[in-house]
């Protein structure tokens, strides 16, 4: 059976908002709504976490392995420098000062954080992306695009839906 | 007051600032030639600098750094207010900051690549600034992680990192909607690169939200750690006028007080120049000047209480060195920061002053002139008057090499922010759009407004 | 190879020994160096030569007169350093910055390399033999009379030479010129102890009371005084020596004075004779000669207040033996002399001849013995030069030009001369004026002996050798020089000698007995000679008159003010400059003058609150006028001088010499008044009165001290105690 | 192994070197200066342009305060308003006072200044990037920067003074910081010559410069850890300790004929020089405003 896509544009979120509602209570062979829907907007919904199920977001995880991963390193770096380094002695400080070296540790702690909580955004958010076969850049100005993908034999009842909550335009494409 | 209007459909924002990337007038060319103009002047006095030695900057012992080093600290400083207004804020959920974020951010990443040049120009040996880098090698040969200047650099460099990436994550939707709106060519592919290939769908908002916010929280710590520690470069010496338990809150305040003095003055020169009007708002400004007269209030605070701490003290040298800086070669300019600091910002404090355009750039200017100055009187009075009588000097002021690379400072700031307007766009349209959005829901709950967009 | 004409007393005087009552051996081996050691194998090095490895030779210093014994490092045949001979009774391994410039003079990159004979206004390069041809011409069926010779003071065999030489014309004039030397002291001390140059011992006295004497500065021998002094500080007999100086404008030495009490300037003897007067123990003319001299006068002619003056008294009756010194600031005057002669005559009264003033050790060879001098021969000089005595003048180590009062004109006197043939390092002002001038080798590159002029300890013979080769090929040593236009005169008496190593050393070799060689043979004595670079000669002393006589001594009146030129005028003497020949010394230039910290300049010293009346600060230029001339330098407000002095130091001012001398600062020698010690003629230096005038420039001093000042700002820097609480003696 | 090390060292590398309990061995060279032999001469000085390589750097840069003295005599005056210094003026040496806890070595971020074990301030000249926070932080403000690149500078050692350079010390260019090294190259030479002979560097072996100049003997130098040396007997006399800051003259509970003090001490950099005051006769008037 051949996949279709759909990509239904709303021009309100309300609207939109009332369509994935429908799509998720109405049971539609040949399409699930839980993996094979996704909604796109041009400024952040956070109410879209509500009505389209449960998705846990991870890059909390990467912040935390970063930051201490970040810290460790910088701590054990700059402490096994010093402690290699016999020449560097500064009179009236011990070869390796906690105090100093706690400011280059909370800085790699913080360098740490950052660097891979992006890289932890880039790998759950799924960029770099390919583009997705429907897009609309409608989506990236003022509304509300509903990326569905389906067997063909879905489209039909999906595209009823959409029109239903007064989709603005509807755009199909065979899917590969 | 007019503030955003919430009817603005969200396809004339975009318009709009997409707008401020095409076609230059005239006036921005002006700009750039005259930054770029600056740049030359400051790049050629450092390539005397560079070839003679660093005598022609006529520092001298015992005066071992002079403007380069207060500088670099007012350019620190400046970073701070884009970290302020997006991190800070952004927690606090100011959603007044939407529109005008953007290029605080950019002033925090630019006034930092700036602030980096000085650390670059004042060195003795520039070829060899990469012996100050941890990187491993043959001889096991580790720069002195004790030092404040190292701390410094990791400091500067995280910050520069992180704020660079801030900036550019909070860019992303915006670069997406650069992308599709462009035609073919090099601007096209270059947004279409940049924004990874953004769609807006739930899961990217999703974990945008999340990093977005966990950015912003590191930055905070962090940006009060980067000017603790360029404090620390004095509070952590020995000398005189330097060696100031205050120093590090000191020095954030001050921090925070001359990026928001530049944020206003940014502000109305973009305001002008891109006509951004319907966008950054005289309400935004006027909660920008009552942030900025509180910043400086603080600022006054601070001082009176180093003022004070060192006169109850016991350290004579300290207190000799204030002395010198009410009385000495330096008081012209030393009452003058204290004037431009804690006295013009009086001007703040009443209403009708608050959104008047020529006024604020006034005043503005002369904050920063008194921050620039506050500075120099941190620096350069302890070298003139340290604890040692004998190599005490204040005959000796900057040469015309000092004064053209912090003019070039300044053209190179210019220069790069110039640059980022026209290829970034200055305002966040997806933030504007959700300030929008939230304020319109806003009023419907209230059922005052009807909603729709 | 001694031909049979060869007298023995003829002998003896060539080779400096004439007059020694001393026996002699046969002759010695005069082989001449044959250069092996100029080829150096690194692969295989010797032991002095070694890649890296410093060695050190002995030698003399020749920066001043004082003729420390130094110690040369030299590397890879370079010489690096000078530091002093510690076996050296004068300076004991120790050596002042003068000396250490020696080696900036050595490599002095202004120094002349070729002769020079004058074409028009230039110097054109010629030989060796061409130079030593013109002399011959020159010199051609002149008198001895016609002939001048200049030069500094001068000892051991390059004075027995020149002595020879202008013998062999039957010349007399040998001008022993120093600008400045304590010449009114010798011809003083000669009065007074019988010797013109006792032995001074500053470490056993308990009270040194200097009248301007800058013994830790320039005077006589000052790393050796210094050394004395430093002994004389921990003290004598668990007895911390206390010095006492008294001048008008402050030195080096006063500014390490416990007092330093300043007079009315020229009233140093008056002080003396008030102290002799107050002190009354004096009998017969001392009591005679300090009659009248009662404390309220003595104070009023000297402006030092009668309480000093009685605590002075009460040190000097409880620190003995003390020790009196007469400095330039006593000499420099009319009363030059008697000046001298009282400060003299209250060493007799305390009783300090023969304890702390001893008779000096002088080597037995009167031929190599010191010819010293002054400014006197300046005068003679001058009126031969105007009467147009002179054919040809030689000028040697001194710089007339420079040096001598502009009021004398001898520049252009000089051009009075037929030819002038100036021995020279620099092209300074005399050489400019010379119509040939031959290079001489540096010090560290010429061989040649010295006898010091203040013998500190047992009668020495100074051993001057190379420390390295030659730097450059066409620079002679004064020897050489010597030695060749002798063989021009007689050729049969020097034959024999290729040149002045092969002279110096046959005659040390000749004498070698007395020098403490006996029973060596010829090349060990040689080679001790040079290895410790001081020979001890079995040296007698005279006994000091231990008689006061004080006949004659009588002084004026303090000098009346002068409306016209209200201001005593005082050229400072440095350590440093001297008489400006070390002008060209970059070390010495930078090195800041320890009482002004003044750098590469000339400063006028003048007193804070003349200053304030005259509306005068701190690098105003001022004009210096004195009947003779003027000068314009940047004023220095200084506390350590009388209000009614000024003081410009003198050595700077060049005209010429080189890069590091020319242009810098003013020459105050140009301003002094031609007058004179009455009993010496000697210049009287400090006898010149000015008026000052501010010209309207300013500039910045450039100097060390900072805008503190001499403050130290309430803090700890350089601290000081109270003598009554310390016994240094029991210091480790 | 970096981490090995440290925890196999860690109490080792957790001691504050060298101030407290862990003394230099077998050296560590000190200094005394006796203000009241040192008469203020220059000496010194010119006898550390010619060891060290100092430029000469001009009266024009000079005015710029970019002289090169590594030490250099200061000339005090007392400050009780007298009309004339009639106790003379106070001269003091002032050198780099290799400091134990020395203010400059924390601080330089490349490590170009460090503490060697001998007790030595180092300074590293080819490590240097000449950021100048060393002599930024220095209390006494005795390092100097090579504002210029002096070697190949007009007049400052043209070709013929070249020759005279020390072999031993190397010449710097511009852009790093220098100082007094108390004349490590001879201490090297030492160190060497005795360690092959298997003993330590005897009292008297080696001078620096400005000591072997000095015409009064003020300057005294030698390995304070050597009992037999003159500066450890001179330390002791003194009863200044090396690692107090607070020594027992300025307690006042010892008699008060102690003159050595170190400069600056309140600040606990610990110098390595110890001065000895200069010891005056009372003045007779206003004899109490002496500037101790």
């Amino acid at each position: 059976m051949s996949q279709r896509h759909l990509l239904a544009l709303f021009n309100n979120f309300e609207e939109a908002e009332l369509a994935v509602k429908e799509l998720r209570n109405t049971k539609i062979d040949g399409f699930n709504s839980d993996d094979d829907m996704i909604v796109k907007s041009p400024i952040e919904h956070p109410e879209v976490e509500e009505f389209l199920g449960d998705k846990p977001v991870r890059v909390q995880l990467f912040t935390l392995v970063g930051a201490l991963m970040g810290g460790l390193l910088g701590f054990f770096l700059i402490s096994g420098a010093q402690a290699n380094f016999y020449a560097q002695l500064k009179g009236g400080k011990p070869i390796v000062p906690l105090p100093a070296n706690f400011v280059l540790t909370y800085e790699m702690f913080i360098l740490g954080g950052v660097f891979i909580s992006v890289l932890g955004f880039l790998i759950c958010a799924g960029l770099p992306a390919r583009r997705s076969p429907l897009y609309s850049v409608k989506v990236s100005e003022d509304q509300i695009g509903i990326l569905v993908k389906s067997d063909e034999r879905a489209s039909s009842t999906l595209k009823a839906i959409f029109t239903k909550h007064q989709a603005q335009e509807i755009q199909e494409e065979a899917g590969k | 007051m007019k503030d955003i209007n919430e009817d603005i459909a969200w396809a004339k924002i975009n318009k709009d600032v997409l707008k401020s990337l095409e076609n230059p007038r005239p006036l921005y060319w002006i700009i750039l030639a005259v930054a770029i103009a600056m740049v030359a002047v400051g790049v050629g006095c450092e390539a005397y600098q560079y070839r003679v030695g660093m005598g022609v900057s006529n520092l001298n012992n015992p005066h071992m750094w002079g403007l380069y080093i207060a500088t670099f600290i007012f350019w620190i400083g400046m970073s701070h207010s884009g970290t302020l207004l997006s991190a800070i804020l952004h927690l606090m959920h100011a959603d007044w900051r939407k529109p005008i974020y953007r290029f605080a951010e950019a002033m925090t990443t630019f006034s930092l690549m700036t602030a980096g040049l000085f650390v670059m120009v004042h060195l003795g040996r520039l070829w060899q600034f990469y012996y100050a880098l941890p990187y491993p090698n043959e001889r096991g040969i580790w720069p002195n992680f004790q030092s404040p200047l190292l701390w410094d650099a990791m400091a500067i460099f995280t910050y520069l990192s992180s704020s660079i990436l801030f900036l550019y994550v909070g860019m992303i939707p915006d670069l997406a909607i650069c992308r599709d709106n462009m035609k073919d060519g090099w601007r096209k592919k270059l947004y279409t690169a940049l924004a990874l290939g953004w769609e807006g769908t739930d899961r990217q908002w999703r974990n945008f939200r999340v990093t977005y916010l966990t950015i912003a929280c590191f930055l905070i710590p962090l940006a009060v750690s980067v000017h603790s520690i360029v404090a620390s470069d004095f509070a952590m010496s020995q000398q005189p006028g330097w060696h100031v338990t205050s120093f590090p809150p000191y020095f954030v305040a001050g921090a925070l007080y001359s990026g928001c003095a530049a944020i206003i003055t940014l502000f109305i020169i973009l305001r002008y120049t891109f006509k951004f009007e319907e966008y950054m708002t005289l309400s935004i400004l006027k909660k920008t000047v009552r942030l900025t007269f509180a910043i400086s209030m603080v600022w006054t605070y601070l001082n009176l209480i180093e003022f004070a701490s060192v006169w109850y003290g016991h350290d004579q040298a300290s207190k000799d060195v204030l002395i010198q800086k009410a009385t000495g070669v330096f008081a012209p300019f030393w009452w003058m920061m204290i004037f431009c600091g804690s006295i013009v910002p009086l001007i703040l404090a009443f209403k009708r002053f608050q959104t008047n355009i020529p006024v604020l750039l006034a005043v503005s200017l002369l904050l920063n002139l008194g921050m620039w100055l506050e500075r120099w009187m941190i620096v350069a009075p302890t070298f003139s008057h340290g604890y040692y009588p004998w190599t005490w000097d204040n005959s000796q002021w900057p040469s015309f090499v000092q004064w053209g690379i912090v003019f070039g400072s300044f053209g190179w700031f210019t220069l790069l922010f110039m640059l980022f307007c026209k290829i970034f766009p200055s305002v966040s349209m997806y933030e504007v759009k959700e300030m929008v959005y939230h304020r319109t829901l806003a009023k419907k709950n209230l059922g005052t407004a009807k909603g729709g967009h | 190879m001694m031909g049979s004409s060869f007298d023995r007393r003829d002998f003896l005087k060539v080779l400096g020994w004439g007059g020694a009552a001393v026996a002699l051996s046969g002759c010695g081996n005069t082989s001449v160096e044959d250069g092996k050691e100029t080829v150096v194998s690194y692969s295989e090095p010797t032991d002095y030569m070694i890649p890296s490895i410093g060695v050190y030779y002995n030698s003399t210093c020749a920066q001043c007169d004082a003729g420390c014994n130094i110690n040369g490092r030299v590397r890879e045949g370079r010489v690096l350093k000078l530091e002093g001979n510690p076996d050296s009774a004068i300076n004991r391994g120790k050596l002042c910055g003068l000396g250490q410039a020696g080696v900036q003079h050595h490599y002095n990159p202004d120094r002349i390399r070729e002769p020079l004979l004058r074409s028009g206004d230039k110097g054109e390069a010629i030989t060796w033999e061409k130079a030593y041809a013109l002399i011959a011409e020159k010199l051609q069926g002149v008198d001895g009379e016609e002939i001048a010779f200049v030069t500094g003071g001068m000892s051991g065999h390059s004075k027995v030479l020149l002595e020879n030489y202008l013998l062999s014309f039957g010349c007399k004039n040998h001008f022993v010129y120093e600008a400045v030397a304590p010449a009114v002291v010798r011809a003083a001390n000669e009065k007074s102890y019988g010797v013109t140059m006792p032995r001074l011992s500053i470490n056993k006295a308990k009270l040194v009371l200097s009248f301007g004497a800058d013994f830790l500065g320039s005077w006589i021998s000052p790393v050796h005084f210094s050394q004395q002094y430093g002994q004389f500080r921990k003290g004598v007999d668990g007895q911390r020596g206390i010095l006492v100086q008294v001048e008008s404008k402050m030195t080096l030495t006063g500014a390490n004075a416990d007092r330093w009490l300043v007079v009315r300037p020229g009233t140093e003897g008056v002080l003396a004779l008030g102290l002799i007067n107050a002190l009354g123990t004096a009998s017969g003319d001392a009591a005679a000669a300090a009659q009248g001299y009662d404390k309220e006068r003595v104070s009023k002619d000297t402006g030092v207040s009668v309480e000093q003056i009685d605590k002075l008294v009460e040190l000097l009756k409880s620190h003995t033996p003390s020790l009196v010194l007469a400095g330039s600031a006593a000499e420099g005057y009319v009363h030059g002399s008697q000046n001298a002669a009282a400060i003299n005559l209250l060493n007799h009264v305390l009783g300090n001849v023969g304890k702390t003033i001893e008779p000096a050790a002088s080597v037995p060879f009167p031929q190599m013995s010191p010819a010293v001098g002054g400014t006197a021969a300046l005068t003679k000089l001058g009126e031969g030069l105007s009467a147009g005595k002179f054919k040809v003048l030689f000028n040697y180590a001194a710089n007339p030009v420079f040096t001598a009062p502009a009021s004398m004109k001898l520049k252009d006197e000089l051009t009075k001369v037929g030819f002038k043939i100036a021995f020279a390092h620099y092209l300074d002002e005399t050489a400019l004026q010379a119509d040939l001038v031959l290079p001489l080798d540096s010090a560290l590159e010429d061989w040649g002996t010295s006898v010091p002029e203040y013998m500190a300890g047992d009668a020495q013979i100074s051993v001057q050798q190379p420390l390295m080769e030659k730097l450059y090929a066409n620079t002679r040593g004064f020897g050489d020089i010597l030695l060749v236009l002798l063989k021009q005169r007689q050729s049969d008496n020097y034959k024999d000698y290729a040149d002045y190593y092969a002279y110096l050393r046959g005659a040390m070799l000749q004498n070698k007995n007395a020098l403490g060689g006996e029973g060596a043979d010829d090349d060990t004595f040689w080679n001790h000679s040079l290895s410790s670079g001081i020979l001890k000669a079995a040296g007698s002393s005279a006994a000091l008159s231990g008689s006061a006589s004080a006949a004659g001594l009588t002084l004026p009146a303090p000098a009346a003010a002068d409306a016209q030129y209200p201001l005593h005028f005082i050229p400072g003497v440095s350590a440093s400059h001297r008489d400006g020949r070390h002008a060209n010394q970059p070390w010495l230039q930078e090195s800041p003058d320890p009482l002004t910290t003044i750098v590469w300049d000339s400063w006028v010293e003048i007193h804070p609150k003349k200053a304030a009346e005259l509306g005068i600060v701190e690098g105003d230029i001022v004009e210096v006028t004195s009947k003779s001339g003027s000068i314009k330098a940047q004023a220095y407000l200084f506390p350590g001088i009388h209000p009614d002095a000024v003081s410009v130091p003198l050595g700077q001012g060049h005209e010429a010499m080189g890069r590091y001398a020319k242009g810098i600062g003013a020459n105050p020698f140009a301003i002094l008044d031609a007058v004179f010690d009455k009993e010496t003629g000697e210049l009287a230096m400090h006898e010149t009165r000015v008026k000052i005038s501010k010209t309207g420039q300013r500039v910045v001093v450039v100097k060390d001290e900072g805008p503190a000042g001499g403050s130290q700002a309430g803090k700890k820097i350089a601290a000081r105690l109270d003598a009554n609480h310390v016994d240094l003696s029991k210091e480790a | 192994m970096s981490v090995s090390n440290l925890l196999s060292n860690w109490s080792e590398f957790r001691h504050t070197h060298p101030v407290d309990d862990v003394p230099h061995d077998p050296y560590k060279w000190a200094m005394a200066v006796d203000l009241d032999a040192c008469t203020g001469c220059n000496a010194c000085s010119i006898a550390c342009y010619a060891e060290n390589n100092l430029p000469v750097v001009g009266k024009e840069k000079y005015s710029h305060g970019h002289v090169m003295h590594w030490i250099r005599v200061e000339r005090y005056w007392d400050e009780d308003g007298r009309e004339f210094p009639d106790q003379g003026a106070q001269f003091l040496p002032m050198m780099c006072q290799q400091c134990e806890a020395a203010p400059c070595e924390t601080v330089c971020p490349v490590g170009a200044t460090n503490h060697t074990p001998d007790g030595l301030n180092s300074q590293i000249y080819n490590r240097c990037i000449g950021s100048r926070y060393c002599s930024a932080n220095c209390p006494f403000k005795v390092r100097y920067f090579n504002w210029y690149d002096y070697p190949t500078t007009d007049d400052v050692w043209p070709a013929e003074m070249t020759q005279q350079l020390n072999p031993d010390v190397s010449v710097r260019g511009k852009g790093v910081m220098e100082k007094c090294t108390f004349c490590v190259q001879r201490l090297t030479v030492v160190k060497g010559n005795a360690k092959s002979e298997g003993r330590i560097v005897r009292e008297g072996e080696v001078q620096t410069a400005c000591q072997q100049a000095c015409p009064t003997g003020a300057i005294s130098f030698g390995n304070i850890v050597d009992p037999e040396s003159r500066v450890h007997k001179q330390w002791q006399a003194q009863q200044v300790e090396l690692a107090k800051d607070v020594q027992a003259k300025d307690t006042g509970e010892v008699a008060s004929d102690l003159r050595g003090y170190r400069i600056l001490e309140e600040l606990r950099a610990y110098p390595s020089v110890m001065y000895l005051e200069r010891v005056r006769e009372l003045a007779p008037a206003k004899s109490e405003h002496h500037s101790a």
